[in-house]
């Protein structure tokens, strides 16, 4: 089987500081893939590579059988690779809804089509009540959900969430695991996400790639990633759990 | 529209905005014109003051408010931009529009019936200026023989140079122009073209200029120690009171061939009276005398009509036939086109302070002199 | 010291604190419990006078000071590690330094408090002429809490101090609260560890979606099968 | 079609919909009741409402603060008056060479400017320094008549000729108002489609809006094209109606200024509040001459001095800008965000 | 041309930028602290120019020494302005404070126009027409005062935010509006002390420009318009940034004067902004925003 996303061999400078350095890895179709790994591990730089947001400096990032590392993030977002910000950018004066149709118009042409659509996905979200109002008023939380809406609304092959999770309590976090796992079921499409919240990590992810120092230390399923002697050393500390 | 009483004139000049300056010089030969015109026996006016701004959206507006409030003329604008706006409604409306300044020859090329102008436009300006330029030289005996051209690129600036390209051949100066320096009307500074002038080591300077880059001339000519053999200017500045207060002693020599006032007419004394008592210290220029002029024909054809009827009112303006004017020339009378084809530029000299008229010959006060004294040795 | 009574916040429309009301006695560490967005640093906002579009109570030692503007606040005694570090960048470690001791009550004190701010963190003794924006994270944490000391506070609210830290360097800020407290300065803290901070807490709030929905001594909290599932994870 | 008309009407309530028919039926009607000034006057507030929806496509809409759009209007009316009074063009052929003109230049500035990353006040430099740049340079152009300034003939005609642009003042009003009307409807068309919402968000976070998919580069390029061919048919008229042009008034920054006051006084980002701001502007601006002339002030710079005390109330008391206030007060629900 | 001409144009245009670049200083410090772009900055200088010529002409104070008091007079606008008015504006959008501005600018030049009248008025010291000379070289001596002026000016202002307390914390502000906050610093007051700053830059270069220009009433928005030239050219927000701009901008206007048709010398001024944009967006000296 091909993997829908490779990474081999990327690599981000910053000035003196390798955020990101030597990376490889592949999502299969379908997967739910989660990256984890300490504070300044340089998970978002690897997101923003992804997404179009940086270019990586080193290394090949294919899509679907095409390279497109150093496209653009609307180039990027085109061929399908959505992504919501680790911190939260809605569109501040627009509505929820008018947030989600946003992202719907970039396939659909009319926007009633677009408007259905987006409906559809606030419903899924639970945010269909506070549709019509301004996502500048929303918590966090809810923020985080609206912009996973709004990625989805561009109907993605492959989802980029970057926590997503923080600051859900753990009902919430459930919740937002099963949408997560429904939607994948329902539609097929992948994820990869940066997740701190292990609870949500180990009931959600199929395979889990760990970062320290922009390096990846461990790559496997779940439940070998946290037995692995590196990944409690540099991560989860010998405190955790 | 035609009422008993006095005849309601607007009056509109810029006197706020960029050309404040001039707008409200203008409006000081409006102020002193009622008790001129009562002495001469003339009927007395109603008028209307109004700011254009130096805009031509508002210039348009108030004109039609004018109308609108009952005006029976209309007299300015100064610009040649704002008193087209003012024309078509003075058009549109069969309103009379008198012209006090604007030397924009499309002005009396567009066919008007009602817009009338007793100022001379840039073409005339400019013959009458070489015309006087020959005389001067003849009266003293030497002439430059080659100068440069400084003009200030705006409107009229631009006007006029275009105008000396086209009429200099036909008047056989004995000049050559060894190279045209336009500058900006907005210069803070205008040490750069001076010197590019002097460069250049010309006789004689030729300039069109505004009152602000006359003063950054003169200043430049001291500071870089150059005094030419005669500065010409064919416009407006050197002869400006702010010229003579802010130069003092430095100002004097400049030469200028441009409308202005016949000394020896009555009215004009008459004028220069009735400003030094009103405003001490202001000298009388062409933007008093030809404002107070539009509102003399205004009064002369009210007085011979007999009506405020604007229509009549312009028939008779268009049968204006002045001879005791205060402006140079044969008086006041209009062509089909509505331009007084009589009117004629002087050439006057700064004199301790004061400008006089060297030429033509029937209008001057005083004889030319040449050269210009070295400014390093004025104090 | 500071008593809190029926606070109400707004941001535009929205509340974010709704009936706040709480107590922190001398020389006491209180612990602030929440899920991210429930109002913590709002609070902190709300009593250091960086948000003063509230209602309710706050009294600092008998005195009302809602509504007060933030150096007004400060200059109590009542001093801020806030959410994020907020150190100068461009300004060099003696410069921020000397920043924190513009309060009119510092002032004097400015020589002494650096050499005890410099004793607490050798570290930026080191680096005081390098540009705050270059230190590392760790760095910025200790220069935002060297620099909260030079304003010679009695009340210090730690808002996450330990975000973003490798777990060891987080665990040395959270001995320098003990260590700054049995100097006699109370101290609030919110922090994302939270069962580190309920152990070194004398009392604790929670704070769900705004309101205070249980409080009682850290060990109490720490047992409480609510917090244990709801913020422990257990 | 009949979806553009659902659009256009869509999401107004009963009560809107009669307030805009009333609106409109007024001003149809209101040559007949008011005199010349009048006209005049409302003609400038016309072509303020209409100058100030073209400048909000880039600034309300797409959160581009442009501060030199007199570079349109002025192209758009030298355009069309060169070829008026050379080749006889009649002024709506001259559009069609004025509009792609205008556009042309929006463009040439939005791609150096979207290519190069300059935004913000940087990018509001930048767009005065490229009007301040058509100043000078028409100032030295010998085609326009440098700045000697450019007259078109004001021929006689005894009836009105709305192809050539010649007659009275009633009939500039017309096509105006028309212009006016259709500038209207073409922005809510433009913001209730998809190319709007693209807008609007790249307005709120460009970078969010470009991980949404949306190329914000061409977004932006369509916004400042649109935004300056609109544009240039309000110089067109300008030079129609004035029948002079200098490049020192029309190139000016403060015409660039008077035109983007209006949609900021009625609120930036709604399609009333160019319109409302034109005629809060100008109106204030000729009652108060009106007053002034009445309490017998002649006070050159006085009015000027009011206005601006008027202006710094507004912007102090209403943030928003006059509009998005009176419709909170009205009760009307704002179509547009 | 002989090369005298050239040098002799290109000094005078470094003496007149440095005064220039005095000006935009106020406007940078202004934008680089507060943030907001300050539309009425040539208006407030013309303010400044009509204090010098009263004092001149009323008392015959001599610009040079009158530069501190206007100075302060202008400082002491600025603050009460920062307080009064702009305060609130900091958190709205830039359009609004452009709104501000320019109908603060609107007020300015027409007070002006009412108290004034619009004629221009001079300065006309002892010293107006003298130019020292140095060989073949002409150079204009109130230019050399002012631009000297301008340097020291600048200098104790790069002092004062250097090496005071006060000058540390409003840097302070402009790094970190919520750090200072957070500190308890006063960060209206400290604003306002900005504000008040960038207006004394501008009254101090006003009063040295009146021995330069004649001031009426309407000069201001030429003004406005040439600073900010200078201050993007130089990098919004940098101090040297500024002086550097106002050199190099008076410079290209002098040489294209020179070497083309001067009417369209700010041409090459506004040439080298829109250059400056599209290779360096944030100026010669200025730092990329974050
Ligand atoms: N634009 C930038 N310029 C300089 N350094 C950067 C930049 N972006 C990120 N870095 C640095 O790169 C490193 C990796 O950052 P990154 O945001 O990828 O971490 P992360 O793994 O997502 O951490 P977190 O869990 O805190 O979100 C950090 O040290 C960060 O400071
Ligand atoms: N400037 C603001 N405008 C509008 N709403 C805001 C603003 N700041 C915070 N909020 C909202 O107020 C609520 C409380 O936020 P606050 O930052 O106090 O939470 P917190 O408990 O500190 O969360 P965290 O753990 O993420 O720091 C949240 O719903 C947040 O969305
Ligand atoms: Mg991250
Ligand atoms: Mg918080």
């Amino acid at each position: 089987m091909t993997a829908l996303l490779s990474l081999t061999a990327v690599s981000k400078r910053f000035r003196g500081l390798l955020a990101v350095d030597r990376v490889s890895f592949d999502v299969a179709e379908g997967a739910l893939f989660a990256v984890i790994g300490p504070n300044g591990a340089g998970k978002t730089t690897l997101f923003n590579m992804i997404a179009g947001a940086t270019t990586p400096d080193d290394g090949a990032i294919v899509f679907a059988g095409e390279p497109i590392g150093g496209l653009s993030a609307d180039a990027v977002c085109r061929r399908g690779i959505a992504r919501t910000f680790q911190l939260v950018r809605p569109f501040p004066a627009l509505s929820l809804e008018d947030n989600v149709v946003v992202g719907a118009l970039l396939h659909r042409r009319g926007v009633g089509a677009a408007r259905e659509h987006a409906r559809d996905l606030l419903r899924r979200l639970d945010l269909f009540d506070k549709r019509h109002q301004r996502a500048a008023t929303l918590t966090l939380p809810d923020r985080k959900r609206l912009e996973v809406a709004r990625a989805l609304a561009t109907d993605p092959r492959l989802l980029l969430l970057d926590e997503v999770m923080a600051g859900l309590r753990p009902t919430e976090t459930d919740r937002m695991v099963a949408t997560l796992r429904t939607l994948n079921r329902d539609t097929g499409v992948t994820v990869l996400l940066i997740e701190h919240v292990m609870r949500a990590v180990m009931a959600l992810a199929s395979r889990v790639l760990v970062l320290d120092h922009g390096v990846a230390i461990a790559e496997g399923t779940p439940q070998a990633v946290v037995r692995d002697p590196a990944v409690v050393q540099s991560y989860l500390g010998a405190e955790t759990m | 529209r035609a009422q008993s009483g006095p005849l309601k004139v607007g009056v509109l000049l810029p006197r706020s905005g960029f050309e404040a300056g001039i707008g409200q010089d203008c409006q000081r030969g409006v102020a002193i014109a009622p008790a001129i015109l009562k002495s001469i026996g003339l009927p007395e006016l109603a008028i209307m003051d109004g700011d254009t701004e130096s805009s031509v959206e508002t210039a348009r507006a108030r004109a039609a408010k004018m109308v609108s409030d009952g005006a029976q003329c209309l007299v300015g604008a100064f610009d040649s931009g704002q008193t087209l706006a003012i024309a078509q409604v003075a058009e549109q409306n069969g309103v009379p529009l008198i012209v006090n300044i604007a030397a924009a020859p499309q002005l009396t090329e567009q066919g008007y019936k009602f817009v009338f102008r007793n100022f001379p436009t840039a073409g005339m300006i400019l013959s009458d200026a070489f015309t006087d330029q020959k005389e001067v030289f003849a009266a003293v005996g030497q002439s430059p023989k080659t100068v440069v051209f400084m003009h200030v690129n705006d409107t009229f600036g631009t006007a006029m140079a275009k105008g000396i390209n086209l009429l200099m051949p036909k008047f056989d100066m004995p000049y050559k122009i060894l190279d045209e320096i336009a500058y900006d009307p907005a210069a803070r500074d205008l040490s750069v073209e001076v010197t590019k002038a002097k460069a250049s080591n010309p006789d004689a300077l030729l300039v069109v200029s505004r009152l602000n880059d006359a003063m950054l001339i003169t200043r430049e000519l001291v500071k870089q120690r150059w005094t030419p053999q005669a500065i010409m200017s064919m416009g407006p500045g050197w002869y400006e009171d702010e010229y003579f207060k802010t130069l003092g002693k430095l100002a004097d020599g400049p030469l200028s061939f441009a409308p202005w006032f016949d000394p020896n007419k009555k009215l004009a004394q008459q004028l220069e009276a009735a400003l030094a008592k009103a405003y001490p210290g202001v000298n009388l220029n062409t933007n008093h005398v030809y404002t107070f002029e539009a509102l003399l024909v205004a009064a002369d054809a009210y007085k011979r009509a007999g009506t405020t009827d604007p229509k009549a009112l312009a028939e008779a303006i268009r049968s204006t036939n002045i001879t005791d004017n205060a402006s140079i020339g044969g008086g006041i009378a209009f062509d089909a086109k509505g331009q007084n084809t009589k009117v004629k530029d002087g050439a006057m000299q700064n004199r301790n302070g004061k400008p006089v008229v060297v030429a033509p010959k029937e209008a001057s006060n005083a004889q030319p002199e040449w050269p210009l004294k070295p400014y390093q040795s004025r104090t | 010291m500071l008593a809190v009574e029926n606070l109400d916040v707004f941001y535009g429309d929205v509340q974010a604190l709704d009936g706040v009301s709480l107590e922190i006695a001398e020389g006491a560490i209180v612990a602030i419990v929440g899920a991210n967005g429930a109002g913590k640093t709002t609070l902190i906002r709300a009593l250091a006078g960086m948000q003063r579009r509230l209602r309710g109570r706050i009294s600092f030692r008998g005195v009302d000071i809602a509504g007060w503007p933030s150096h007004r606040v400060c200059n109590l005694g009542i001093g801020q590690v806030a959410e994020g570090r907020q150190v100068f960048p461009t300004l060099s470690v003696e410069e921020n330094l000397d920043i924190g001791a513009m309060l009119p009550r510092a002032r004097a004190d400015r020589a002494k408090n650096r050499d005890r701010a410099f004793a607490l963190f050798p570290r930026l003794a080191e680096r005081a002429g390098q540009p705050a924006g270059t230190l590392s994270g760790g760095e910025q944490q200790m220069l935002a809490i060297a620099r909260c000391l030079m304003g010679a506070p009695q009340l210090i609210m730690f808002d996450e101090p330990s975000l973003g830290l490798a777990p060891a360097i987080a665990r040395g800020v959270l001995d320098t609260i003990g260590a700054l407290n049995r100097e006699g300065i109370t101290c609030v803290v919110v922090e994302q560890n939270v069962a580190l901070s309920l152990k070194l807490a004398s009392r604790a709030y929670v704070l769900e979606n705004g309101r205070i929905t249980l409080t009682g001594s850290g060990a109490e909290l720490l047992a409480d099968d609510r917090v244990r599932s709801a913020y422990l994870g257990l | 079609m009949s979806a553009a008309l659902a659009r256009l009407a869509g999401d107004l309530s009963p009560r809107t919909r009669i307030w805009l028919a009333a609106l409109v039926a007024a001003l149809v009607i209101a040559p007949w009741i008011v005199g010349d000034y009048l006209v005049t006057v409302l003609i400038l507030i016309l072509y303020l409402a209409y100058t100030g929806q073209a400048w909000n496509i880039m600034m309300g809409f797409t959160g581009q603060l442009s501060l030199g759009h007199a570079i349109y209007a002025g192209l758009g009316a030298y355009v069309a008056a060169v070829l008026f009074t050379r080749y006889g063009v009649a002024p709506w052929v001259g559009l069609l060479a004025a509009m792609p003109v205008a556009a042309a230049c929006g463009a040439i500035i939005g791609f150096l400017a979207f290519r190069f990353g300059v935004t913000g006040v940087y990018f509001a430099i930048l767009t005065i320094a490229f009007a301040e740049f058509a100043r000078i340079g028409f100032d030295h152009l010998g085609i326009v008549n440098a700045a000697a300034g450019l007259f078109l003939p004001v021929a006689q005609y005894a009836h009105n000729d709305p192809w050539r642009l010649r007659g009275s003042p009633t009939m500039f009003y017309y096509v105006m108002l028309a212009a006016t009307l259709a500038a209207f409807i073409l922005c809510r068309l433009l913001i209730t489609s998809r190319i709007g919402y693209f807008w609007l968000a790249i307005r709120e976070d460009e970078e969010a809006a470009r991980a949404a998919g949306i190329d914000t580069f061409r977004y932006k390029m369509y916004a400042v094209t649109i935004s300056a061919a609109v544009t240039s048919f309000a110089g067109v008229f300008y030079a129609f109606f004035y029948n002079n042009l200098f490049p020192e008034q029309v190139f000016n920054i403060s015409r660039s200024i008077q035109m983007i006051l209006g949609p900021i006084i009625g609120g930036v980002g709604t399609l009333f509040g160019p319109i409302l701001g034109a005629f809060v502007l100008t109106g204030l601006a000729e009652s108060l001459s009106t007053a002034l002339t009445a309490m017998g002030l002649d006070l050159p710079g006085a009015e000027q001095v009011f206005y601006g005390v008027c202006l710094l109330v507004v912007v102090v008391a209403l943030p928003e800008g006059i509009w998005p206030w009176l419709a909170r007060r009205l009760g009307v629900k704002e179509a547009e965000s | 041309m002989p090369f005298d001409v050239y040098l002799n144009v290109a000094i005078g245009g470094v003496l007149t930028g440095l005064v220039y670049g005095l000006m935009a200083l106020g406007l940078s410090v202004i934008f680089g602290v507060v943030r907001v772009v300050n539309f009425a900055h040539g208006e407030m200088m013309s303010i400044a120019m009509f204090l010098a010529v009263v004092l001149f002409s009323a008392f015959h104070l001599d610009p040079l020494i009158m530069m501190v008091p206007i100075a302060a007079v202008l400082f002491v606008f600025g603050y009460a302005l920062q307080s009064g008015l702009i305060n609130p504006f900091i958190a709205r959008p830039e359009h609004s404070q452009f709104l501000l501005l320019v109908a603060l600018g609107i007020i300015i030049v027409n007070v002006l126009l009412i108290i004034f009248g619009p004629d221009a008025r001079t300065v006309q010291t002892a010293y107006a027409f003298d130019s020292f000379q140095l060989g073949p070289l002409l150079v204009d001596a109130t230019k050399v005062y002012a631009g000297a002026a301008a340097i020291v000016f600048a200098a104790l202002l790069f002092a004062f935010f250097r090496f005071t307390l006060i000058g540390t914390a409003i840097r302070a502000c402009a790094d970190n509006y919520t750090g200072a906050l957070v500190v308890g610093l006063n960060v209206n007051r400290l604003y306002a002390l900005t504000f008040g700053i960038g207006a004394a830059c501008v009254g101090a270069a006003g009063t040295m420009m009146t021995l330069i220009v004649d001031v009426t009433p309407m000069i201001g928005p030429t003004y406005t318009l040439l600073a900010f030239v200078i201050v993007i050219t130089g990098g919004l927000g940098s101090m040297p940034g500024a002086l550097l701009g106002g050199i190099l901008i008076g410079l290209t206007e002098a040489l294209a004067g020179l070497l083309f048709t001067p009417s369209a010398k700010s041409m090459f001024a506004f040439g080298i902004l829109v250059l400056v944009l599209l290779f360096r967006p944030q100026g010669i000296l200025g730092k990329r925003p974050a």
